[in-house]
């Protein structure tokens, strides 16, 4: 899908309405605009900075939200299953372990059908302990009924701000949302950035208006029991809101290119794929280093594209499988991996293209797991690898790119 | 009955629920020794005693027979008798 | 008039839980949400499509209905709605798996009354010990045994721990005493900011007493002095509900199943000497009786 | 693409430095970014961080390992780190020392450039904090960015007297530096 804008902006004239700010700022600002009424989150590196600009925007009387410093991600989470039901309008990040412990609380706030809205810093789970970017954390939260958008640069994962509300809040979507960008790479990245501001995203996203609260005046029960003659059938409206999610992330991208001019894909996007032979699928910040290479390897003569999932959750497979019908073989990089199998995408996505008629080869490169860096020459070692599946077969169908072999 | 989103219940709906079933004994008041101390209703745990036309009448529909009413009423005008079904 | 928990709901025949929750809300009246932890109250009260209660109620988890109540609360403030926000919580979710939570409620002084109705273990999953099962009581993981009373460990002082956290208003109460509970509902909600209520509620079921005795129970609890009822307001002691004639804690011990072994075991009546120390030790601790009162010596 | 590498201990101030010479080039109507090496280094232990410079959106989000410019802090990383790894051959290292550049011994074909940023900071800020003095020094040995740019880019982050004697130290190092 190309850019919906209805005037395609210059670059200089992005140039005069962009500030070089740091990620999190950009995305605090964001967050800013959308007005939450109560914002709860527990201090995790590297989501700190996040929440330190939401503070001072508190403090400075910049935003007139409720921010509670709460004793621990669980609480964070918690206290927004609370206020979401009070009819309130939520925020919240974390990271990593601050994740893992929300982790019984996100199919909470997923199964009561409140629409939270939390960027996820991307880093590494423990042991060992790591502070770094990888995915680990969010795709271990990918079956908690969350929708999850992947941003690949600090404008996107801001610009996906409103945009999760837009969709969460939709009486036929009610589904908390994800926003998930990589720790350090993105949070702490100082680079030029549109920022947001209240007028414009208040003709964007409507007002919070739920139609069950909190209310003595008609006094409902939430989070009732429910035995297994009903249970079967409330996940099922769960699922089907995410179905229905697959639509409405594209029509709330295309709302926002509209009226912004940014447009990062709906469910997916692509860059150089329409003819290319070899398609690299992949999710976040890694995506800016891959496109670099690819117009390199494109001014070799190389057929390289890129398929770029930006929601992970609802899954796109319809629009994975159109938009990799004509690919010869496919290269998943993913930083996470699931011990005991493969990378988590890399399933998903043989899943995806195996009842279909090009069920082509596709192999998996956990790459980038705790913070290790992912050059230039990462990505073309994995073309090459992936050329070779092409041509002489398949001889590992997942390799841990850059692997240390002298440490091991 | 369709199911609602989140499982949303009204309010006061377990009244569907005629838990009076469950009961062995059965509650059986004495109007005449009865002081109106209430006692009974505030403490029956079902909140199904109540006062109609100044009388302190368990509701059997929900009464389970727990015999909290006849063992707190000060006057014991509540006797536990074995329910003839 | 119709009870904030409407019949229907599947407690046991003669639990005090229900009657704990229509006091606390008779006295609150109907602006009041409650939030409520997994246990006895969700299981028995909400199951699906249906509910017994007849004010807002929300469940999310077992060890964060203070939390829950704090985002409520903090929603209200923000939009400037005017609601009583309670939890009425099991003593497991209080005292165990719901601390941390709860720390942070008290911590951040939110306008949020916590009520815990104590029943001494963790009944919904079967009577398993909690941190406020008292010692010497048998449950299904602290069984008495050949070699054991029950359970080795003190009850956990869950008061004073709300008192260290500078909780304004913190009290106990019993299910055995109505107005006095009502009275205390009402004075926690007289007094800005958190306030901690911890109520004794007996479980037919995990206490094992004969039918009908639930509010004996309870009230010898307090009349043997094992379940002293006192206010603190601002960290000092308010009140206390004094006793006219103090009972051996025998009295309460023998009706009780849970306590049964220390009737039969050798060396039993060593631990009710223990216990009976507890309770004078909280006669004298709370200045519980009357100058000159009695104690009795057995039975009444 | 330009691509800088700083090298600085903790508390030194290298990710400001960064992040000062992103917003300078944007000034100048360039693209940038600005990324410290993510760790957990405390007060005083070796630091670095990155900045690229281009005319086109930067989506590259690799670290630097070939930069066209280094900027050294403190000499005394010369000795714990390899503060030339990958310096493009055409490039320039500028490092903060007292001491002339032919007195310094470096694995490298790329011009140095020595600044006494330390004592230029004591002199002007009364504190031996460098990183702004380098970024002086740094303006005025490669022509990157437009020294009011930089000036503007600094009181973006310091205002009142502060800003103004940043602004005196970048003068100082960069008049030094044309010299």
């Amino acid at each position: 899908m190309k850019m919906m804008a209805k005037e395609e902006l210059s670059l200089k004239e992005r140039m005069a309405r962009m500030k070089v700010v740091e990620g999190s700022y950009a995305v605090a600002n964001a967050v800013k605009c959308c007005s939450p009424d109560v914002i709860c989150a527990y201090p995790i590196t590297p989501q700190t900075h996040i929440v330190e600009h939401l503070s001072q925007f508190v403090a400075d009387g910049e935003l007139d939200s409720e921010f509670l410093t709460v004793d621990s991600e669980f609480s964070a989470m918690s206290s927004l299953v609370g206020a979401s039901a009070a009819g309130a309008r939520c925020y919240s990040s974390t990271s990593s372990q601050g994740l893992a412990l929300m982790w019984e609380v996100l199919y909470n706030a997923s199964g009561m059908r409140l629409p939270i809205v939390m960027t996820v810093a991307n880093r590494a789970l423990s042991a060992p302990l790591n502070i770094w970017n990888d995915q680990q954390d969010s795709v271990g939260a990918r079956d908690s009924g969350w929708i999850q958008l992947y941003a690949e640069d600090v404008q996107e994962a801001a610009d996906a701000i409103p945009q999760a509300y837009k969709i969460a809040e939709d009486p036929e979507i009610l589904t908390p949302v994800m926003v998930c960008m990589d720790g350090f790479i993105l949070t702490h990245v100082y680079e030029p950035v549109e920022l947001l501001s209240v007028e414009e995203v208040e003709r964007f996203l409507p007002p919070y208006r739920p139609k069950h609260i909190l209310d003595p005046e008609n006094p409902k029960t939430f989070g009732a029991f429910a035995d297994p003659s009903y249970f079967t059938e409330l996940r099922y409206m769960q699922w089907e809101a995410h179905r229905r999610a697959l639509k409405k992330i594209e029509t709330v991208a295309r709302e926002f290119a509209e009226q912004f001019g940014r447009w990062y894909g709906g469910l997916i996007d692509t860059y150089q794929a329409d003819d290319a032979e070899v398609v690299i699928v992949t999710m976040g910040s890694v995506i800016g280093t891959i496109k670099d290479c690819i117009d390199e390897m494109r001014s070799e003569g190389l057929k390289v594209g890129l398929v770029k999932i930006r929601s992970y959750r609802p899954f796109p497979t319809e629009a994975l499988r159109k938009a990799l019908k004509d690919a010869e073989v496919v290269a998943v990089i993913e930083k996470d991996v699931t011990v005991g199998n493969e990378g988590a995408l890399l399933t998903d996505l043989k899943a995806a293209l195996y009842n279909t008629p090009t069920r082509i080869p596709v192999i998996g490169f956990p790459a980038g797991l705790g913070g290790r860096d992912i050059t230039v020459r990462d990505i073309r070692r994995v073309v090459d690898k992936t050329i070779a599946a092409r041509d002489t077969g398949i001889e590992s169908e997942m390799e841990f790119l850059g692997l240390r072999e002298d440490l091991l | 009955m369709k199911i609602t989103v989140a499982a949303l219940t009204e309010p006061g709906s377990t009244v569907v629920n005629k838990t009076g079933g469950w009961r062995t004994f059965v509650p059986v008041v004495n109007h005449k020794r009865c002081i109106k101390c209430s006692l009974c209703e505030i403490y029956c745990p079902e909140g199904c005693i109540h006062q109609i036309d100044g009388l302190f009448v368990p509701d059997l529909e929900y009464c389970k027979g727990c015999g909290v009413c006849a063992h707190e009423c000060p006057r014991k005008a509540i006797e536990m008798v074995l329910e003839e079904k | 008039m119709d009870k904030f928990l409407a019949p229907g709901h599947r407690a046991c025949a003669g639990c005090s839980m229900p009657t704990v929750i229509n006091l606390i809300l008779d006295a609150a009246g109907p602006n009041t949400v409650v939030a409520t932890p997994t246990g006895c109250i969700e299981v028995t009260t909400t199951p699906y499509p249906e509910s017994a209660w007849r004010v807002p109620w929300i469940h999310s988890l077992f060890e964060n209905a203070a939390a829950v109540a704090s985002g409520i609360e903090a929603a209200f403030k923000h939009f400037g709605k005017k609601h009583n926000v309670f939890v009425i919580a099991g003593d497991g979710s209080t005292l165990d798996i719901g601390m941390g939570c709860i720390s942070g409620m008290f911590d951040r002084g939110h306008n949020v009354k916590y009520v815990c109705y104590d029943n001494e273990a963790y009944m919904n999953t079967g009577v398993q010990r909690s941190s406020s099962t008292p010692p010497c009581t048998s449950t299904t993981t602290t069984p008495s045994g050949r070699v054991s009373f029950g359970n080795p460990r003190p009850k956990k002082d869950m008061p004073a721990i709300a008192v260290a956290h500078k909780v304004p208003y913190v009290a106990t109460a019993s299910v055995a005493y109505p107005v006095d509970l009502r009275r205390k509902v009402k004075r926690a909600i007289s007094i800005p900011g958190p306030a901690y209520i911890q109520v004794n509620a007996p479980c037919i079921t995990g206490w094992s007493f004969e039918a009908g005795t639930t509010v004996e129970i309870a009230r010898l609890a307090v009349e043997t002095c094992l379940w002293p009822l006192y206010e603190y307001v601002n960290g000092e002691l308010a009140g206390v509900k004094k006793i006219h004639v103090k009972r051996p804690v025998e009295d309460y011990l023998k009706a009780q199943g849970r306590y049964r072994h220390l009737f039969r075991m050798k060396g039993g009546e060593e631990m009710i000497r223990v216990l009976q120390q507890m309770a004078d030790e909280n006669a004298r601790k709370f200045g519980l009786l009357y100058e000159g009162d009695l104690t009795c010596t057995s039975g009444e | 693409m330009k691509e800088i590498r700083f090298h600085g201990r903790g508390g030194q101030g290298a990710v400001t430095a960064a992040e000062m010479i992103a917003i300078a080039a944007f000034e100048d109507g360039r693209f940038s970014q600005a990324f410290p090496a993510f760790g957990v280094e405390r007060r005083g232990a070796p630091v670095l961080a990155f900045a690229r410079i281009n005319d086109k959106p930067i989506r590259m989000r690799s670290q630097v390992y070939e930069p066209d410019y280094v900027i050294v802090q403190d000499v005394t990383l010369l000795d714990v780190v390899n503060v030339t790894g990958g310096l493009k051959p055409d490039g320039k290292i500028i490092i903060n020392t007292d001491k002339d550049a032919s007195a310094i011994k470096l694995n490298t074909e790329a011009e140095v450039v020595t600044i006494d940023a330390t004592r230029i900071a004591i002199e002007t800020l009364g504190r031996p904090i460098v990183n702004t003095t380098m970024l002086g020094a740094f303006c005025g040995a490669t022509k990157e960015i437009k020294l009011e740019s930089l000036e503007k880019s600094i009181l973006t982050r310091f205002s009142g007297s502060l800003g103004e004697k940043n602004i005196h130290a970048i003068r100082t190092a960069y008049e030094r530096v044309v010299k």
